[in-house]
């Protein structure tokens, strides 16, 4: 299998674009990435596009505003990992020799188009009796209370980095910090989480194009970044009785991540994850095995992970910062990363950032664990 | 096509009622004992098609839980939901009666309520919700 | 690249299934697909599953209820071809050599989900105005007939055809055969198109199991048929004033399945095509290069594509006597020219089949030609 | 980010009246003239970005048309669709108005009507429909 670079990363800026479709945010971000590879429209070989609400053929839609039409385009849905799984398709066309330059894009438009809480599919029983998003994130945390002491004040610890780190970064959808108090002070989602530790209805659309080795180097590719490892995985049917501070399924794609790379997590560097809900934060990077179960939260508060601690997270702002149009999530981080390991992050730039992780997460299916989990490893 | 009874399982009422105690509907896999609640085609542990019909104890204990004060349209805030872990090895998803905050580690009976859903929205599962009740906490029959 | 095989084959009925969802109809289709190639559950290493309208997580939600967890899951959307670009996800696992054996599903469960004519996505300004699908089919039988002098008795001769076929098939939503005055006594939906000229609303899943060839040699694989080819196109984008009754999107990705596998049209034995219409059986035909272009509705009159004429054309009964449950189409007419290929058709089989084609084109996005088209060749 | 020009022009009402007469709002690539209706942000032939916005001359020729007797809840059958060719070398999809079957060849016309769209189901381009009219046919604005 052959390697495979980003050469080119483009994105929109996440939040409200009421005055836009979801095809032209998508188009957009598919321009910047072309430009920032150096390619025309001309040589993208085939296309992924994830999105989750956004009804038939978005790709073709997005696509087509963009100028490009033809292609082999596949649509592809994993719930909020749609995005990170359109790049696991991209890179596996590249390693089966198939293309040479393939896109992949993440598009939502969630403007409008949603009412109250996210839920499971609504064919789910739970969903049915009432279960919502936020409600499976709040029982989580209330085990991480029990189990490891784990207070409000320290998930409220996360959401202030967050949306303190996305004030750096201007494609973000929250433009000022916002302290532990006012987190604390904002009203009750799904105990113990408050609107503060929510991730916000966005919109917006992420790009980045994929290439081989072969093309990268005729691209002359000094700026180009390395995919060292892209794992997907989907959750485990829950038989018995399990710890739900644990994540098994984001172990399970870091481990094939980090097996495939030779990159363990002690070489990470610096990591951006699905921080959906504040905990949802901890329970990433306890899954992912970068810090010691049951402790991020404490840590946090340490400054641990902050964008000058021991391991930065979530330096873009994370979905609790920077937004969450859901398709989008996935590969906004990949070009976060990819900016990061360029040495273009400008005021939240992490120096010596040369190795870095993109968590992905997304939603819950019926008896399983969760619907998919994606881990890029990338390297310069 | 693989057996129908499973399927058939899904459409019927997800409990009985016997002796006045609400005991849910679920799967157990002949060859390895795992539990689904609900029940399903086939075992994930094994692998074995065709789960046994079997009804779950008519209590259990909460897991963890949640008060919701935001959720989708069809349904009036707040609820209290939790994880309820039964004696057989499953964990279920069930709304909790009563206005009272569950507790983890409580013990709960599972009634017969109207649930957190509103009037002229009832799932597929028919019209009486599920939920549970810690006798204990004050939170009973005559709650709900 | 390395070559694929089809190894498992596994399909539902096609028809009403008020009785089941959509996930137990999936997981009956994969256990027969497992059974038929020999497999076990935990054998299969990733899964590629296509659906249309069925929510979130549609692949998590089937396997889970068939006992498969944990592995990476995509599902995939690209309207009609849905489910053969499932397929062609799944080779594409297999060429990168990331996989032994892998799963392609499609399934979808409409009855009760839909609501008069299946239109473009509500985003498109021509739905908004009033474009049906059967629309799109009779403007473009307009032009067949003014141009070609095609007439609706030889229209109504491809359904009758295509019903009559599906009596020899089990698996079939249609079970008796239709006349060619019965099909134009049927109510009209969109002149020309009558009722019996449009397939039906349908429940129904169906699955192939991929292998490479080194999995294959260790199953055994005397019944194992190779994939000679899979290809995939999206439609380019409406500039100009294009004869409609050409169908560039089904050529193109014919040109690239006859080129990568040395299999011209002439070498085809048998096809099934997207007949979603009578008139679209036509245009695919004619598209794909199996029949002069202009002349196939004249042809069938004479009973060419009859199963004992020159070019076996839907002799499964196609979407139009079989059933179309949009996300399994594609995959059943794979499982359909692989039954055909092994001698397994009982008293539909072609004789001497030993090369087909299967064909399925999608949709329709704004401002191009069409959401999606695959063409897949497979020969023993 | 591209220029939100032709973003802008997708929500704006799709098409001028000028003289009585309808034109539909387009954009034209100025580097090779291919003509998009409704515009876009990118010239798929030639990857330019950035079209210029045009209006349609106010009549074209039906290419083809049928007439839809089953359509989805939000619109009154029986309708006529077709597609109209304009001397700018695009094709539009445009219901007919009146009731005679449009001919293929026909000259028509564009004109504001009611539309096949039910009362209450208005897409986003407005409250007026736009539709064909063959004034050889005696379709028409009387008749729409
Ligand atoms: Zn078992
Ligand atoms: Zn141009």
């Amino acid at each position: 299998m052959s390697d495979v670079y980003v050469v080119g990363a483009g994105m929109t800026p996440f939040g409200k674009h009421p005055d836009k479709t979801a095809a032209e945010l998508g188009a957009a971000a598919v321009l910047e990435a072309l430009d920032d590879a150096g390619v025309s429209l001309g040589d993208i070989e085939a296309a992924w596009v994830g999105s989750v609400f956004q009804g038939m053929a978005m790709g073709q839609r997005a696509l087509g505003e963009g100028g490009i039409s033809g292609i082999p385009i596949t649509n592809v849905e994993n719930a909020c990992s749609s995005g990170s799984t359109a790049i696991w398709g991209a890179a596996m066309s590249i390693k089966a020799g198939a293309y040479d330059v393939v896109l992949a894009l993440g598009v939502e438009h969630l403007t409008g188009a949603f009412r109250g809480a996210f839920t499971p599919d609504e064919s789910d029983v739970e969903a049915q009796r009432g279960l919502t998003m936020p409600a499976v994130y709040a029982m989580r945390a209330q085990r991480h209370f029990a189990q490891y002491g784990t207070t409000s004040e320290q998930l409220a610890a996360i959401s202030a980095k967050n949306k303190r780190n996305a004030v750096a970064n201007p494609l973000a959808q929250f433009k000022k910090p916002v302290s532990v108090d006012e987190v604390l002070a904002s009203r009750m989602i799904a105990d113990p989480l408050h609107l503060q530790e929510c991730a916000p209805v966005s919109d917006g659309a992420a790009a980045v194009v994929l290439a081989s080795r072969r093309k990268r180097a005729a691209l002359g590719g000094s700026r180009a970044v390395r995919l060292a490892a892209s794992a997907l995985k989907s959750g485990r049917a829950e038989v018995g009785l399990k710890d739900m501070t644990v994540e098994d399924l984001t172990w399970r794609a870091a481990e094939e991540a980090y097996e495939r790379s030779g990159i363990g997590p002690s070489d990470i560097r610096f990591a951006e994850v699905h921080d959906c809900f504040s905990i949802a934060e901890a329970l990433r990077v306890e899954g992912l095995g970068l810090f010691p179960h049951g402790e991020y939260p404490a840590r946090v508060v340490k400054g641990e992970a902050d964008l000058d601690g021991r391991l930065p997270v979530n330096g873009s702002g994370g979905l609790l910062g920077k937004g969450h149009p859901l398709g989008a999530t996935g590969v906004a981080q990949v070009v976060e990363v990819v900016r990061q390991l360029r040495g273009e992050a400008g005021p939240r730039q992490i120096p010596g950032a040369r190795v870095g992780l993109a968590h992905c997460r997304g939603g819950k299916a019926q008896g399983v664990e969760g619907t998919a989990c994606t881990v890029n490893i990338l390297t310069v | 096509m693989v057996s129908t009874e499973a399927a058939t399982a899904v459409m019927k009422r997800p409990y009985e009622v016997e002796d006045g105690l609400v005991r849910l509907r679920a799967g157990r896999c002949p060859a390895c004992n795992a539990v689904y609640c609900p029940a399903r085609l086939v075992c994930d542990g094994c692998g074995h098609r065709g789960l046994e019909e079997i009804l779950l104890a008519p209590r259990g204990k909460i897991y963890t839980f949640t008060t919701v004060h935001q959720s989708t349209p069809e349904f009036q805030t707040p609820y209290h939901l939790c994880y309820v872990d039964f004696d057989e090895q499953v964990r279920v998803m069930l709304p909790a009666a009563g206005e009272e905050r569950p507790r983890i580690g409580e013990d709960v009976e599972i009634v017969l309520g109207t649930g957190p859903r509103l009037v002229g929205t009832e799932p597929e599962e028919g019209p009486h919700a599920l939920m549970v009740a810690g006798s204990a906490t004050g939170r009973g029959e005559e709650d709900v």
